[in-house]
């Protein structure tokens, strides 16, 4: 560990990709501007050139039909890997991702699992409007037979999609576009980088308040956190990094510290990941809260395209110090 | 390997009679209430996944919609566990949890048996895909209705597959009717198998109640797509004696079409055609008869007699290890 | 009201669509199998011979394509009812629903409200596997611009309905295959029947427990009542009626006297419409709360069709009742 | 009502300038970080909007996808309410909520401005169905691009206009790529035009380059379709001089391919026409022009000085009253 090196986020995305598609012959890429335009947000650069466009296939736009396609792959065995240029763009493919794959396994009784893996980014990007701006998890997460996984960070992006490739399961990898640019330290490239689906990470120690984020949400926190510090409220933060399955432990037992609770969330409140979170912890530890859960989530509203509203929109350091204030001083 | 020219005419004809005398048991066994849910017949349109069925390899793969009883016979799959399937039980070829509309076999390569109209299309372009990306020669089946046509998955998945060029046929089962919509009332083309040019996509239609141009159409095909991988769309004209499901009366359609569909009935003009070659007896072909009638009687006793899949079981099918 | 009738939510349904139909010449109807077949369901029985086959439109099953149609109709002012055969079928349309009906009010800055109206039966039948059990509700929740409703009742699937046709917004009535046989009474045809969206119903009073259900948990929980009153514990039940927007004050109001509450929702719990309202309980009423909130959804598993695995799935009076036991004496 | 055949080309042009010099203004002001999110230029498509255009009348409807800021322009919204939507203005033509990619302007009948690839063409069926509906003969004319017709949505949509016969003509606009995906890359199909064949839809190609065939070929659609309602499919050979969007290089393309578009301008090429037919001195041309770069400049200063949305606004637009 002592080579550690500082890389972006897309760089890990890149990585994780390259590493896995070497790796394994039945790991393939396939989406819109993939290869030759080496990736809208250029995440795929290189991967044409060096695996070649057997692997590396550009589509028409046609979400629903590749993303199908993967599926059908996925049957006889191949791994694919569906890139969605956004997630925004999976709703024309929601048939699709939510019946095919993750009921496949179920309705053969047992004989077809599908190991696909969706990714691209998700989430509100930067004034682009309301149909393009979608953060999809929660919708995602109601939906058995899918895994969800949310990277923050280019060591989780890395890691979480080289574990997402070899599980045999339908995976989505949640990136955030507003993250791609992003730096962070990670393990040398000779190095086996696999983080398991389902464990959060405690970003901070902190004794006060719990904060509960995930992707584009963690940098939120953590500058809060700081802001908070200086107030002389110490947060703890817990990353989920996976959404499904959700490691409540992590989450219950920072509780059983602080015993008060903020989630902050990146997609829209009602029905969102925020909302199953708070049930499960007052219906695991209801006696360990000193006050109600508050969350931090997107207003229930479309995205408007100008930038002071949007802004009003999302969640922020703002909007989380007042509701870890709130949660304090109950 | 068996090459499809060998395949035998009378084992064919068996398997029309299988698939007719299996689904007459099932549709007993639904009025009897004791298969739930969705329940569609193939009866009438044997020809057509027999036809199909013997134009290709074992190894080949078949994809098709929901009403799928006939495709898993088609290929192999027993009447045990076909009609298993629909009792629900452990010993059905999806272990009870599929249903009528979601048959699978594995080791068949059946690949299902998929419900919602349209959306197993492309699925087969991944499968094709999948055998081109392993270099190897198979071609995929993928049956569907004529309703499934306005789908847009099936456009997309059209012109991916002509793309890519995918080994992959598409055969559309045209029995004139999605439910209660007539094709004019769906489809703004006189001819169905004209909308494959859209997508420079050869084009062939079969008579769907006639096995030998069902399969010889098919096979024309399956060699050129084995030479030299690409797409094709078969349209094959067929009708289904029943209504679409158990609890549709059919009453949108005549008497007199009906009736005509039925003298032309694919089991009685193979069995016509053999008998007037020379190649099966009437006592022959009631012996037939008789043991698809036994293996579908059979198969309500082993449905029944089998297991319910455990209620333990009930987490065991979300996730793959 | 004296002369209440009985008649079927089935016939209620239809009863609705023929007034409003009568009504209004800008609504119509459009869907697989509703004219000439008279709905897959027989819900639009006689309204093609009534109003003739411009207002009753026969589509392809061309979910994405019809269903855009009639958000385009609405843009200019005709108010379209669109049947989903099954809500299961939505998915194909999902883009339709929640990116171009609930955005373009916000998009196009206040110029275009979409009147449309979308109906079918939603949520688990019998036996129809995983493809075709989908619950929606939540799915949809989650997006800003839609409202929702829910009617478990005959009447109130005749007076939603009408509301719903007359709102300005894209609405989404989800019907219960389940009940469309099940009776119940209703005013005289010539009484004008709109029952507002967002608001609640007290189905039954009780002072132990407040069960918090809709669609078609309403029976169950009815049922449970009934034997969890001899027991002795008195439930006390709110059907939703609406799930956007939600009638929270009903649910606070009833826990104000109980102190406790279950909800029983029909749909996955993940992300679930129990979720969001366990969320906003313990968020406003924490200190109401006398114990942990309970939920009993479906598994988080896709719908088997084997009868006794899809029992096991579903919520029933007797998961609801351990689950009220649980929650009456923590 | 004002009919097409009236509209003078001299003012036709000036729209053409007009939205050139709006653009290169807007190109300029996106740079400047003036403009947020995506931003598509419609440069050397000119005679494509305004081509149809001048083949409606004012009460006909238009919509289109996100490269829509010469549609609106088209139409009549003006320069000012063009560029401050664009800064994110309260004066914008959808009051800031809406952004380059969704254009709206209810009173000239511009219903969008619509950002998901294919899925505004179903709405213009809607939009054409309640035209049959209420029994006008107004047309509804739907822009797509060439990247549009492999998604379901259009597929659907285009049968279900073919079935119902409504009024409604499909313009793809061909200006070859999908953002770097070739024609050829993405579609199976020599024509694209071919690919209405497989809804029985009447197909036309018109050079999207001149003004005047454009125009002529759509007038005659627009004739016909008036007489006796149906849907048509025109398409449009056109080529954008810019990249996808503003952070697009477009290297996929060669420099030469751009040369020989930009030798082919639109507008050069309608100002050399109606130059030599005396209809335009070169003062004059100068003279339109400046008065567009006016109208680009103006719009600038009216978008920077104009208001924000109100922050309390924020709960305004999910539900109408
Ligand atoms: C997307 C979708 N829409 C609607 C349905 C309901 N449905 C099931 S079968 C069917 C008719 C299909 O007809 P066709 O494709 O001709 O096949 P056939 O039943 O004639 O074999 C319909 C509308 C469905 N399963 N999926
Ligand atoms: C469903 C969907 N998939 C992907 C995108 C991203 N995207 C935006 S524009 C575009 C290319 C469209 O090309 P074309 O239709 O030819 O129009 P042009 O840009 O040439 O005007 C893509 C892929 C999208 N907006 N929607
Ligand atoms: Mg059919
Ligand atoms: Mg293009």
């Amino acid at each position: 560990m002592s080579e550690m090196r500082e890389i972006t986020y897309r760089q890990a995305v890149n990585e994780a990709l390259a590493e896995e598609l070497e790796r394994d012959p039945n790991v393939f890429l396939m989406g819109e501007e993939v290869a030759e335009y080496n990736g809208a947000y250029k995440v795929s650069q290189g991967l044409l050139d060096r695996f070649g466009p057997k692997r590396i296939v550009d589509t028409p736009i046609s979400e629903n039909g590749f993303a199908g396609l993967g599926i059908g792959a996925a049957m006889v065995g191949l791994r694919p890997v569906i890139e969605f240029m956004t997630f925004s763009f999976s709703l024309v493919a929601f048939d699709q991702v939510v019946n095919n794959a993750p009921n496949m396994l179920t309705m053969s009784g047992g004989q077809f699992n599908i190991p696909i893996t969706f990714r691209g980014p998700n989430g509100p990007a930067h004034q682009l409007g309301a149909t393009h701006s979608h953060a999809t998890e929660c919708l995602f997460a109601n939906v058995p037979g899918l895994k969800i996984c949310t990277p923050a960070t280019p060591r989780d992006a890395k890691g979480l999609l080289k574990t997402a490739i070899r599980d045999n399961n339908p995976v989505l990898v949640l990136e955030s576009e507003l993250l791609y640019s992003s730096k962070g330290m990670i393990e040398p490239e000779d190095h086996e980088l696999l983080i398991p689906l389902g464990e959060a990470e405690l970003k901070r120690e902190g004794s006060d308040v719990t904060i509960v984020c995930y992707a584009q949400t963690v940098p939120i926190a953590l500058a809060a956190a700081e802001r908070l510090e200086e107030e002389g409220i110490s947060a703890e933060i817990i990353d989920l990094r996976s959404i499904k399955p959700l490691d409540e432990q992590a989450i219950y037992d920072s509780i059983a510290k602080t015993h008060r609770v903020v989630i902050c969330e990146q997609d829209r409140p009602y029905c969102g990941i925020g909302a199953e979170v708070c049930y499960r912890i007052q219906s695991s530890i209801f006696d360990q809260l000193d006050a109600p859960i508050a969350r931090v989530s997107q207003e229930d509203v479309p995205m408007p395209y100008n930038e002071a509203l949007e802004k009003a929109v999302l969640p922020s350091a703002d909007k989380l110090i007042a509701a870890v204030q709130k949660v304090c001083y109950a | 390997m068996q090459q499809p020219e060998e395949r035998d005419e009378v084992e064919m004809l068996s398997l029309m009679l299988l698939i007719r005398r299996f689904e007459e048991r099932a549709s007993q066994q639904y009025q009897a209430q004791k298969i739930g849910g969705f329940c569609h017949l193939y009866i009438g349109q044997e020809a057509v996944v027999v036809g199909a069925i013997a134009a290709i390899r074992p190894d080949d793969y078949v994809i098709t919609a929901y009403r799928d009883h006939a495709h898993a016979l088609a290929r192999g799959t027993s009447a045990n566990a076909c009609m298993a399937e629909l009792f629900g039980k452990a010993t059905g070829c999806s272990r009870g949890l599929g249903g009528s509309m979601h048959y699978f076999d594995k080791e068949r390569h059946m690949y299902g048996g998929h419900a919602i109209v349209g959306a197993h299309v492309p699925l087969a372009c991944g499968l094709a895909f999948a055998c081109k990306y392993r270099e190897e020669d198979r071609v995929t089946l993928c049956f569907f209705g004529d309703g499934a046509i306005n789908q847009g998955a099936f456009h997309e998945a059209l012109n991916l597959a002509a793309l890519y060029k995918l080994p992959v046929i598409f055969i559309c089962e045209n029995n004139l009717y999605a439910m209660g919509t007539s094709v004019e009332r769906s489809t703004a083309l006189k001819e169905i198998v004209d909308r494959a040019e859209g997508y420079d996509i050869p084009g062939v239609i079969a008579d769907g109640m006639n096995f030998r141009d069902v399969r010889d159409k098919l096979a024309a095909v399956v060699k050129s797509i084995r030479e030299d991988p690409h797409p094709a769309f078969v349209e094959v004209r067929t009708y289904r004696y029943r209504g679409h499901s158990m609890s549709d009366p059919a009453s949108y359609r005549t008497k007199e079409q009906l009736e005509k569909y039925r003298m032309d009935d694919p089991i009685t003009r193979l069995r016509a055609q053999l008998t007037r070659e020379g190649k099966l007896t009437h006592e022959q072909f009631d012996e037939l008869d008789k043991k698809a009638k036994q293996a579908a009687l059979a198969s309500v006793k082993f449905a029944e007699e089998s297991p319910e899949p455990p209620i333990e079981e009930l987490y065991n099918y979300t996730y793959a290890p």
